[in-house]
């Protein structure tokens, strides 16, 4: 193996069972996103751009889209003579197998991977995060700090605080306090769950909290406020950019509505820091004599004769005519028949709608939270359908 | 499963046809119907139909086709047995306009001879149709062919058009006759430049050839042994065509804008496999108007857009006016501008208020990049 | 994803414990094999050669060299556009994730794999056998018999039946019994593990074998006695060539020495059939002034100027001035020094071998049950060691 | 890390030099010590210096080259940023004898500008050495350099052999003389045809070479802005050739059968990439003699070998001997011959007792294929 200064460790694992029908046959970081990507896609273009050319991507639950989609890394550039991507599922050792219990378990159950690169940094980040990022510059903070870990935080609107694990920073950047969902926020600066360790402190703290049977093996849970507790160096280092989790239906229909919008500077448009992914080969999309397609974002292999308004749709949807789309979702190879209403929605993949049939609510609520109608994917639904987000699983 | 089939896409010599399309580019490498190359289309069908064996013939200019093709990756063809296979040409000389010219084979016999497939496939790199070689290898093989030509029935020939090769074909499906002068007929057998063939029968004609100096298969080969070989036309009904001038270029084009033409070219018989490419979803800002158009990803559309094929990473800005055009890409058309009926080659930039208007059937193009532009500014200003 | 006629499911979750230390690091399917290749070459390159372009990989214990060995596939020619290796580890669903508990359990894990190619054939064979064998033929004799499932088998010794699992014909192939090891064999026909299925038969019995409680959840052990207590048409597909396992040292020794000697048509060297691998870039072998090498295979990356004997060198090995190797397997980037004897022994990867040591009997015993020295990976043998088979963890 | 260097493999103008062996190949593709060609080499001390952005211009044969390189990813150079890019070249003339021509530099002007790295380092495809470029780079900045030439100090110049380029440097290794002309002098700094240079100036001396339509980067440019720029020499100190001749070919792959010359070639700094293959391992069979000597995957060898350079899949049977020889690829050696001092290209096939001698400093060379030596059997015999 190559000597690699910094490798990160991408956690892939979870259910994200907040998504609902999304994650149904895939893991949290495979669930499409914002018209041809995969959310994966942003964590692995940033490594891809940040020079971080060795990656450990850890799964666990259902993992085959991932896998697939992932492959060696080529699609980021990733895959080279001494970098690529590696997908480390739980595995047997003579005595058996473990499954990953916790984000800090599933690191530690790899650390001879780590161990391999021989590198003095490791990086920790999630594959369910929204965010155009260099680690490059997070790296040189963490080594211009001494720091022995360094957390990124990003400001969240107050009133949101409460929903996240807040930072509380002393001089020149130190974490001197971490609240995880505290009632009373101090500060809004959130972690965003992307550390940098030292890789020595970070093994010692591994091994530590798998002895520990109290500990849920959690970085945010466990190891940062252990960390704490010993007076470690922990510094946070500020991002200014856009950063969502997109861990509900709900925050997961704002994300994309904010990609469209370019909110906040996020740009999938950006020709230096664009987001790779893996497609497969669609034709050119075609837009039909009585389209009319305003204010959205249209992926290859899409068929649009109707309405499209304020939406995002992926490849191989056929949106016929008549048809009137707005602020909502077409996932792939949706077929969506003619005079049908799909508003506020996000549609499922490979769901057929019937013509005439009516999703979501009928008036356009312009309320503050949104109400987000979710179809599941691989539906057949008969024409004149109603459907909306009572009957959505009670989102 | 075609795996007893290799194929040969040939390298035409009258590449000068499609004048600056052309110009610094092989013709295989000339962009088409928005996110495609020419030589995508022969490329996808022959690996649709599980042919493992490709070997691609080029001459100069090549450098925007090796370029797309790399190692064949995107076509399954980077393989260690067989795949594709980068060819040399016998001269870089465009002045002999042979249709297939049987001297490139020729020095590439030692490849031909090694690969271990019972026949070969030969297609022009500019020809246009989604077909399925199986069928015609059972064609071939049911009508015990010596050689089998893919034809369509063309009804819109018009007399002064690029040059074409005519099938007189019998009862039978045997070709009685061979014509490569232009003709007033209104309905005709045109050839798709695409020809079955045994490769020992092949290997053998090569070696006369070698002997009579005479290189052309249509006109030194297959018009002259029509009673000594079985030669057979397989018609094929699909939407189909040889790109070979400008006009063709441009009006096929506007039929795949036709919903049922394109369906029948992009999505039917199999994918068409292009160079993988990382552009994002189009981008449709509130005011667009689009319709009745191909449009390929990463662009980004704020004016009018309609009847046009649109190349990736194109920009139509606020108030621009895009009709009839076929746009290839990373062309920006600037702020109010109106374009009808053009043809821009990659790059070029349309400032903002410019009016461009090709004639009824006579594209105007404009050449690659910004600097050709302003040297032609003058040129086509209205 | 395109339909498949046939895709093939490969067992290479085992970890091969009786091959002692050579799978400490790795399952059995990865131990080198045959100068520069492991072991699974020899069943993926059957693959690639047969036809069977889509192979499902079943992995557990260890799994890491073989999944960056394996990739997906690309340089057995198995990656393709409609084709590729996959590797299947164990993974977790909503309910949890279950560890592969015998080789029908694996298979039944990844149904839906196999239900994604609606193939309607299923061959399954084994990552640890050395073999050259078309599936192709197996598969059109399959076919022929008009079979539910075709087990491959192969003649072995009369003496030796009594260790493998027999096969009793009737009329035409017809399978009527089967013998896990019988005492008293009645037919020296052995299962080579290699079993073609009818998919819809395979799943309907590993649909009913996960749910008896007391099964082992193994196609010989369970799968096929069942079938054949059930009356089912089970063929035998005799197979004439050379075919090993491999699995314990003394098997391990000997099938090098059938690869060496070419034995019953075994042959690296066949151009229609060559066994492909993934290796790191070697330069080429040098052979010095004081070397002598007869009757052996050498790969590249290799320098020697000792005296070498019927023996296989991996890559990376020195072997240097009035070393004397025989009869010996010398695995990658050992080191011998000069004035060492290796006498029937297998050196394990990256050990160092201090100069006048003695590995294995200075004598050359010609008995018939051959003692092999092992000695493990990573060792530092000091000068004049003596190692021999007593020493050997008991060989 | 030299992200900010790009490189550029040139094409020497003088490939003939090789005789038959450059024939059908470009030189960058002839095979060099047992399992390399020539261009794995230079290329492989780019990508271990992670250089990611490498053009390599070629001309005409480039068919085995295009081979051999595939979409660069056995060097790590398949990539959507940078990688590897295959560049025409401005002529495909042999007749001038450019040492770097720059014209070639000029026709590929887009891809220099587009290029995003500081640095380029320019070499040949027949250079032959193991070098960190890093140093290079360390040294060029350390010493203001406006551009920096890698020479090494050569023992062994022979008036009469094969063109060097010969340098004067000053005690802070600055050139202050080029001379191109053969010399009797014994020691001498002779350049390795590698050169580091910031691309704003190449810019710059490109226009200017335009202008003057005087391309020659080594007689047009350097020799004559001594004063100018400040022009270094980096030393060089490990194995090391430029091979621009039968003689030099030869030579220096004998001299590679010195261990430590081979070590350091082939060993030390980093591993050297070259094409893929699936040979199996050498078989030596019981009798077989060999000695000091390189041999590659994939051979079966009965017989006797020493002082040689054997490649992939030759076979040396009973009693035959080779000695002081560079077998390439799939040859076969038959009983009982006997070859000393001789280049076989690849695939000949030299039948059972034929003798076949050198003389001492010029090998005999037999040409690719079993038909050429047919051809030639007449003369080489003895």
């Amino acid at each position: 193996m190559t000597k690699k200064e910094c490798i990160a460790m991408l956690l892939a694992g979870g259910q994200g069972s907040r998504l609902k029908m999304l994650t149904k046959n895939q893991a949290k970081p495979a669930v499409p996103f914002g018209g041809q990507y995969r959310i994966i896609d942003f964590s692995l273009s940033n490594c891809a751009h940040s020079g971080i050319d060795t990656v450990g991507v850890l799964t666990q639950y259902k993992p085959q889209t991932l896998n697939s989609h992932i492959g060696f890394g080529d699609n980021w550039d990733l895959a080279g003579l001494n970098s690529c991507v590696t997908i480390l599922s739980p595995y047997a050792g003579e005595a058996g197998g473990n499954w990953y219990k916790g984000t800090a378990h599933a690191v530690y159950e790899n650390l001879s991977f780590i161990d391999a690169y021989e590198s003095q940094y490791v990086l920790i980040i999630s594959g369910d995060h929204v965010y155009q990022m260099d680690y490059g510059l997070l790296l040189k903070y963490h080594k211009e700090k001494q720091a022995e870990a360094t957390i990124a935080v990003v400001e969240v609107p107050w009133q949101e605080a409460s929903r996240f694990g807040i930072m509380n920073l002393g001089k020149e950047g130190v974490i001197e306090e971490f609240e995880e969902k505290p009632a009373f926020p101090k500060s809004n600066l959130a972690s965003m769950g992307v550390y940098i360790f030292n890789k020595n402190i970070l093994a010692d703290y591994l091994h530590a909290d798998v002895k520990d049977k109290t500990s849920v093996n959690d970085f945010g849970k466990n190891i940062i406020p252990k960390m704490l507790r010993d007076g470690r160096r922990l510094f946070a280092y500020p991002f200014k950019g856009y950063w969502r989790d997109v861990g509900t239906v709900e925050s997961y229909w704002l994300a994309s509505m904010d990609i469209l919008d370019e909110k906040d500077g996020i740009n999938i448009f950006d020709s230096e820091w664009g987001v790779y992914s893996f497609h497969t080969p669609q034709p050119p999309q075609y837009v039909g004599a009585a389209a009319k397609i305003t204010g959205s974002l249209i992926a290859e292999g899409v068929y649009i004769n109707g309405e499209v308004e304020h939406s995002i749709v992926f490849p191989g949807v056929q949106i016929h005519q008549k048809a009137i789309i707005k602020d909502s979702i077409i996932l792939p190879n949706v077929r969506i028949n003619s005079d049908v209403t799909v508003n506020k929605a996000i549609i499922g993949e490979n769901t057929w709608i019937g013509e005439g049939s009516v999703i979501g609510d009928r008036g356009a609520s312009k309320s503050i939270i949104p109400k987000v109608t979710l179809v599941e994917d691989n539906q057949q639904l008969e024409p004149n359908s109603s459907w909306n987000l009572i009957e959505a699983a009670g989102v | 499963m075609m795996l007893d089939v290799m194929g040969i896409i040939h390298h035409i010599k009258y590449e000068n046809c499609l004048q600056s399309l052309t110009e610094c580019r092989s013709m295989g490498a000339v962009p088409f119907g928005a996110k495609y190359r020419l030589i995508d289309f022969v490329l996808s069908n022959m690996v649709n139909a599980d042919i493992k064996n490709v070997g691609i013939i080029t001459a100069l200019n090549l450098r925007s086709l090796l370029d797309h093709l790399g190692n064949g990756r995107e076509w399954g063809l980077d393989k260690k047995r067989d795949g594709m296979f980068i060819l040399p040409a016998a001269s870089h000389s465009l002045r002999r306009k042979s249709i297939v010219d049987l001297e490139d084979f020729y020095v590439n016999i030692d490849y031909l001879k090694r690969s271990k497939q019972k026949y070969v496939l030969i297609a022009g790199s500019n020809v246009i149709y989604k077909l399925d070689y199986n069928k015609v290898l059972f064609f071939h093989e049911e009508n015990n062919s010596d050689i089998t030509l893919i034809y369509k029935k063309d009804q819109s020939w018009n007399v002064g058009q690029e040059p074409q090769v005519f099938l007189k074909i019998d009862d039978n499906q045997r070709i009685v006759g061979i014509n490569t002068k232009c003709k007033v007929k209104k309905t005709d057998n045109v050839s798709l430049d695409t020809y079955l063939i045994k490769k020992e029968l092949l290997l053998e004609i090569l070696a006369e050839c070698y002997l009579q100096k005479k290189w052309d298969l249509v006109k030194h080969v297959l018009a002259k042994k029509l009673k000594e070989l079985k030669i057979c036309g397989y018609h094929h009904q699909g939407f189909s065509t040889v790109i070979n001038s400008l006009n063709s270029y441009y009006n096929y084009q506007m039929e795949l804008l036709l919903p049922e033409k394109g369906k029948d070219l992009f999505i039917s018989h199999g994918a068409i496999y292009t160079k993988f490419n990382d552009s994002p979803p189009t981008k449709y800002y509130p005011g667009s108007e689009v319709n009745s158009s191909l449009v390929a990803n990463g662009c980004v559309i704020a004016g009018k857009v309609n009847n046009s094929v649109i190349s990736r990473n194109v920009k139509v800005e606020r108030e621009a006016s895009v009709h009839k055009c076929v746009i290839m890409p990373d062309c920006v058309i600037g702020k109010g501008a109106y374009l009808e009926g053009v043809v821009l080659d990659k790059n070029v930039n349309i400032p903002a208020g410019t009016v461009l208007k090709g004639s009824q059937h006579v594209p105007l193009v404009l050449g690659k990049g910004w600097e050709s532009w302003e040297e032609r500014a003058v040129e086509v200003h209205e």
